[in-house]
């Protein structure tokens, strides 16, 4: 019945997980090479989510391209427009004011709690646990509140806009979002002790695939999951940008907690810990919140000098970077998106070795890969 | 068995067409894990006629025995199997005279046995409770061996064991 | 490390004058297409330039100087600097040396400039087509590509939905009218 | 219900090949009987399953086919009839067919041994316990069928991974089970629950340390067997799609569905009765038990109120815990539980040799367990009200809520923060 490979002596069996397996996050394909239940190769099939929106920037004017960006990853919107919004305004050599950096400081925050609330979600729910899956859902539902009342969107903000942000907080908002932070901070260690400290979650992912330093590093992993392998490295804090150097917070680094140091736990405490650290940033940024213009005058029809430059923020899924070249014209001549989700996924192929296939479950959850992001 | 025809002679016959025809599916299926679900029939069948004949407890035990563990480990190994594909044929086909030699000698001692048994006739079947008699003779007079058959199953997990850990840890 | 000392360092290290440009983050570094690799290696093994991490790589199509540029933007966690390695190649038949011996994190990249680029690479473990299907035709990313009218039989374009379709082209509504029509 | 057939035949004077006919009868009608109220129980719990599952995810769960949703298996049974019963065109066909069947057998057969109440039991057998070990072995049986006759690999890894599962809880469970059966002397469930008592320090649970341990590893066991989370590896959504009965559809799907939930009270039953003094009334003696209807009636209440809260543990710990890796599971079986309910077994039995049936020692124990088990219990309500306080979040238990949503901001606030971006009519002010 099924088709047995025989490699070098062993006998494997082909297993074809996807393009719609419920633990493929979107529409993903993984080919397993399994002896039973020991995976021999994982090799991951990409694509299935790829719409060309490198190819699709070629055709758009330069503040057209900007609601694209939110499609890059659906989860981080955010992100994916500051680092494009940050690209156009160093080519233009445009200052943002103050008080737009820090509104976008509070709302990529807010979209990182989100992000993060959907992949420590999908953890539990992958290795078995449905009920904080739909807890975190619940906080999340705040958040995307919030962002709608701000900016009218619940998921593909469309907020920044080149030079600024679209809208302002009034002061309702800004209290509303206070009170998120303040009823949020309560709600992180009673995750944790829900789930976080559950005994069957922690052997379930304690010690399971664990990352080294130098490999994560050599396969570009970013953001959490490079911090869990025990590299500590933030742009925020280590090539600030935007509103991040005026506040202050702690980047949280993989130990090992109760395995071994990069291993799923650790990407999984690393981004219940950015979580916290994420309230602190919102909070003070509302704290510090300057008063001024929230959009620097860009002209309408927008030509940006010939040139090029890679811009890159700390997105929920660590470096999102922006290749931008120009030519002079009114539309990008070529723009590439650097992003977390495509390392991620492709070191996969490499640590799936030899892990049981509930573990590679397990490993897709905590690299917080994303098809969309990967695809683009 | 002079006298009607009763409602138990019906299941019997019942039963014992499932088990025969358990048995036959068993032999002459040429997919081996179909023969294997056959031997199911075959032993809730005899199951039954456990049942049948008042021997409830061995009837329990007939079926967690032998469906809860043998069947189960037979499907194991078979499903485990690497070329299970090719392996449609139960048996090789060299060995059919033979395998018909030997059940023919079976079926031989078989029935001479079964002429010679001086069967007593008994009116009604007795439904009374065997367990508590049968526990008294494991814990009396059937101590010993009881204790013997302990020990043996106990080497040979332990046998298991040592082999187990061997296999896999050796690579 | 400054950029400029990056770049005079590399120069040293390959024997031989590059063009350099940008400042800052963006600082790059041009070598011959043939020195790829060996640039790529002097730079991740290089005293003092340590740049570990493969941050992307990709290119830019030129048509105009018929060339295609392959950039590859790089960072050291060690040192805190960063660099874009740059290379033209010949857009008529572009072929460079694979990175993945340096970088692991080249390998899927490469694959993705393979084929949106038509780039070759030498050395490549396992060139694939990453994101398209296996049999997609032709380099979307280069300027000159015409999209194929049809892949597989199935068309690449549908009509815009709200524009009326013209008779005899748009799919036939064989079910229920929608809206239904007033009785 | 033999009575009743000797009854009858003597007085409607019937020849014995009437009286079997007769008393054949009556057992089939029996045995519908038993699989219809088993069925029912199986539905009803599709229904508490989900409607607990709303509550613990702060939603309401399903409210929409009857009051309260309670009519909900219905119309999903109805679904599930007029779908149409896919066989895939690779699988091996008679065994795919005939899969949901063993599976199903095997769980309401041993509906025939529940004692229900002291009178209700559709088959006080002698040797209670061991059918029930012996019957719902055939689920197995029926999942190897499932996970081989779809030809789909992810349901052979279901169907193998059930297998070694089943067969390895199974000896704890059975274990666990016969160290009671050692204390009772007998293995008629009916006996069983007749040698404990109402209160709770009669019952085996709290009558020696051993039986409080047993409970766990029989419970703990039984979900395993049941497939049930933690243990659900042979349907592990995330891992291999839906296991054995990914390839199934319309009602044979249906069946194994209702054989998972029929076996879910199944285990709360056994347990009721084994550990937990089924009918059992405090304070009212067997004896009097038997003349009196209301008592009966009393009797049935306790022992489905006591099966009932055994089913809603079981399904709150799906709604709570994550699921163990495959060699986690059979390492918990093989190192801890097993052995667990061996010595449990050898403690209970050297227990009714050392400590006198009846005597003050055997009362202290009892009284301390009970003791001990409710501060437990009381330990465990207080930490989580303290989690609840803590988040803000109210305690809701309310099964039986006909739906709310409460906001998450200030309503007003809310609606005039959204109106900005509202899509303005043509010739409307803003």
């Amino acid at each position: 019945m099924s088709e047995i490979v025989e490699t070098a002596g062993r006998e494997e069996l082909i297993l074809n997980m996807g393009p719609h397996h419920p633990s493929t996050h979107g529409v993903l394909r993984f080919v397993l090479h399994t002896d039973g239940e020991i995976m021999r190769l994982a090799r991951p099939d990409i694509g299935y989510l790829h719409r060309g929106l490198e190819k699709l920037a070629e055709g758009q004017s330069y503040p057209g391209y900007l609601p694209f960006c939110d499609r890059v990853n659906y989860l981080e919107g955010i992100f994916c427009e500051q680092a494009y919004a940050m690209a156009v305004e160093r080519l233009l050599k445009i200052e943002v004011p103050p008080r737009a950096e820090a509104l976008r400081t509070i709302t990529a925050e807010l979209n990182r709690i989100a992000n993060h609330h959907i992949c420590l979600g999908c953890i539990s729910m992958d290795i078995g646990a449905y009920t904080p899956f739909v807890y975190l859902l619940r906080e999340r539902e705040r958040i995307n509140d919030l962002m709608e009342a701000l900016c009218g969107n619940r998921l593909t903000y469309h907020y920044l806009r080149l030079g600024g942000v679209a809208h302002d907080a009034d002061d309702a908002w800004l209290k509303n979002a206070l009170a998120f932070v303040d009823k949020f901070e309560r709600v992180i260690p009673e995750f944790e002790s829900l789930i976080g400290k559950n005994e069957i979650l922690v052997r379930r992912l304690a010690g399971v695939a664990s990352i080294c330093g130098a490999d994560a590093v050599a396969y570009g992993l970013v953001g959490p999951n490079l911090r869990a392998s025990g590299v500590d490295w933030d742009l925020r804090r280590d090539a600030p940008y935007s509103f991040y150097p005026r506040l202050s917070f702690e980047v949280p680094v993989g130990k090992g907690e109760r395995g071994t140091v990069g291993d799923c736990y650790d990407r999984f405490l690393v981004r219940v810990e950015e979580m916290r650290q994420s309230c602190r940033l919102v909070r003070q940024a509302i704290e510090k919140l300057p008063a001024g213009d929230i959009r620097a005058k860009v002209p309408r029809v927008l030509k940006i000098p010939a040139g090029e430059t890679y811009a890159c923020v700390e997105g929920a899924r660590g470096e999102l970077g922006v290749y931008l070249v120009s030519d002079g014209s009114d539309k990008p001549y070529r723009l590439k998106w650097r992003t977390g989700s495509f390392a991620a996924m492709s070191i996969i192929e490499t640590v799936s070795r030899g892990l049981m296939i509930a573990d590679l479950v397990a490993l897709i959850a905590s690299l917080d890969v994303i098809a969309p992001e990967t695809d683009r | 068995m002079n006298g009607d025809f009763t409602l138990a002679d019906g299941v019997f016959w019942l039963l014992s067409a499932a088990t025969a025809l358990g048995g036959l599916g068993a032999a002459l299926s040429r997919n081996i894990v179909r023969a294997v679900f056959f031997l199911l029939l075959t032993f809730a069948g005899v199951a039954g006629l456990y049942g049948l004949l008042s021997a409830d407890f061995l009837a329990a035990v007939q079926l967690m025995v032998y469906v809860g563990g043998v069947l189960v480990l037979m499907l194991f190994a078979v499903m485990l199997t690497s070329q299970i594909d090719q392996a449609h044929q139960s048996n090789p086909v060299g060995s059919r005279w033979l395998g018909i030699a030997c059940g023919a000698a079976m079926l031989a001692v078989l029935w001479t046995t079964l002429v010679r048994a001086p069967f007593l006739e008994e009116s009604a079947p007795a439904y009374a409770p065997t367990t508590a008699e049968l526990g008294h003779t494991l814990t009396g007079i059937g101590f010993l061996p009881l204790l013997a058959v302990g020990l043996l199953l106990c080497a040979v997990i332990v046998g298991a064991v040592v082999v187990a850990r061997r296999g896999p840890g050796t690579e | 490390m400054n950029p400029t000392e990056i770049q005079e360092r590399l120069g040293q290290r390959l024997g031989a004058s590059l063009e350099c440009g940008g400042a800052g983050a963006d600082a790059f570094v041009i070598v011959p297409a043939e020195r790829w690799l060996e640039a790529a290696r002097a730079l991740r093994e290089g005293e003092g330039l340590d740049f570990d991490y493969l941050r992307s790589l990709t290119a830019v199509d030129r048509p105009a100087e018929g060339k295609i540029d392959v950039a590859a933007h790089l960072f050291s966690y060690k040192r805190r600097h960063a660099l874009t390695l740059k290379t033209r190649l010949d857009r008529a038949a572009p072929r460079i040396a694979s990175l993945g011996a340096v970088w692991p994190a080249a390998h899927w990249h490469e694959r993705e400039l393979w084929e949106m680029f038509g780039v070759a690479i030498e050395n490549h473990p396992d060139l694939r087509h990453l994101l398209l299907p296996e049999d997609w035709p032709g380099h979307p990313l280069r300027k000159d590509y015409a999209m194929p009218e049809r892949y597989q039989g199935i068309p690449t374009r549908r009509p815009a939905p709200l524009a009326e379709p013209a008779a005899g082209t748009g799919p036939t509504n064989t079910g229920p009218k929608n809206p239904p029509e007033a009785p | 219900m033999r009575a009743l057939a000797e009854y009858l035949a003597a007085s409607w004077q019937l020849s014995p090949l009437g009286r079997e006919l007769l008393s054949a009868g009556l057992i089939l009608l029996t045995a519908i009987v038993v699989f219809a109220v088993a069925l029912l129980i199986a539905a009803l719990l599709t229904w508490l399953e989900r409607r607990v599952a709303g509550r613990v995810q702060s939603r309401v769960g399903p409210n929409r086919v009857g009051p309260l949703g309670l009519l909900q298996w219905l119309a999903d049974g109805l679904k599930m009839i007029l779908k149409e019963d896919v066989v895939p065109a690779a699988a091996d066909r008679p065994l795919f067919l005939l899969a949901p069947y063993p599976v199903m057998i095997g769980v309401f057969a041993a509906f025939a041994t529940v004692p229900f109440s002291q009178l209700l039991i559709a088959a006080d057998l002698d040797v209670g316990v061991l059918y029930l070990i012996a019957v719902t072995s055939l689920v197995v049986v029926g999942i190897l069928m499932a996970g081989w006759g779809s030809n789909n690999k992810w349901s052979l890894l279901g169907g193998i991974r059930s297998a070694a599962q089943i067969v390895a809880y199974e000896v704890p469970a059975a274990l666990a089970l016969l160290s009671v059966v050692v204390m009772a002397g007998t293995l008629s469930l009916q006996s069983i629950v007749a040698a404990q008592g109402g209160w709770p320090w009669e019952w085996y649970l709290l009558r020696t340390p051993f039986g409080f341990v047993a409970f766990f590893i029989y419970f703990t066991a039984a979900v395993a067997e049941g497939n049930r989370t933690p243990f659900d590896l042979p349907e592990a959504e995330s891992e291999l799609v839906a296991g054995y009965n990914t390839e199934y559809s319309g009602i044979r799907f249906g069946g194994f569905f209702l054989g998972e939930f029929a076996n879910i009270y199944l285990m709360s039953a056994i347990a009721s009765a084994l550990f937990f003094g089924g009918w059992q009334i405090p304070g009212v003696t067997p004896a009097e038990q038997v003349g009196s209807v209301w008592w009966q009636a009393l009797g049935f209440l306790v022992f489905v109120a006591k099966a009932g809260v055994g089913c809603l543990v079981v399904i709150l710990l799906r709604w709570t815990f994550p699921r163990l890796r495959v060699d986690q599971l059979t390492a918990l079986c093989y190192r801890y539980l097993a052995p667990g309910a061996f010595l449990c077994l050898v403690g209970n039995a050297l227990w009714i040799v050392l400590v006198p049936a009846g005597s003050l020692f055997e009362r202290m124990v009892g009284y301390g367990m009970t003791a001990v088990a409710a501060a437990l219990g009381l330990w465990f309500v207080l930490r989580m009200r303290r989690h609840m306080v803590s988040t803000g979040d109210r305690l809701d238990l309310d099964l039986f809520a006909r739906g709310h949503t409460r906001a998450a901001f200030d309503p007003a606030w809310q609606a005039r923060a959204y109106g900005r971006f509202r899509r303005r009519r043509p010739g409307e002010a803003s």
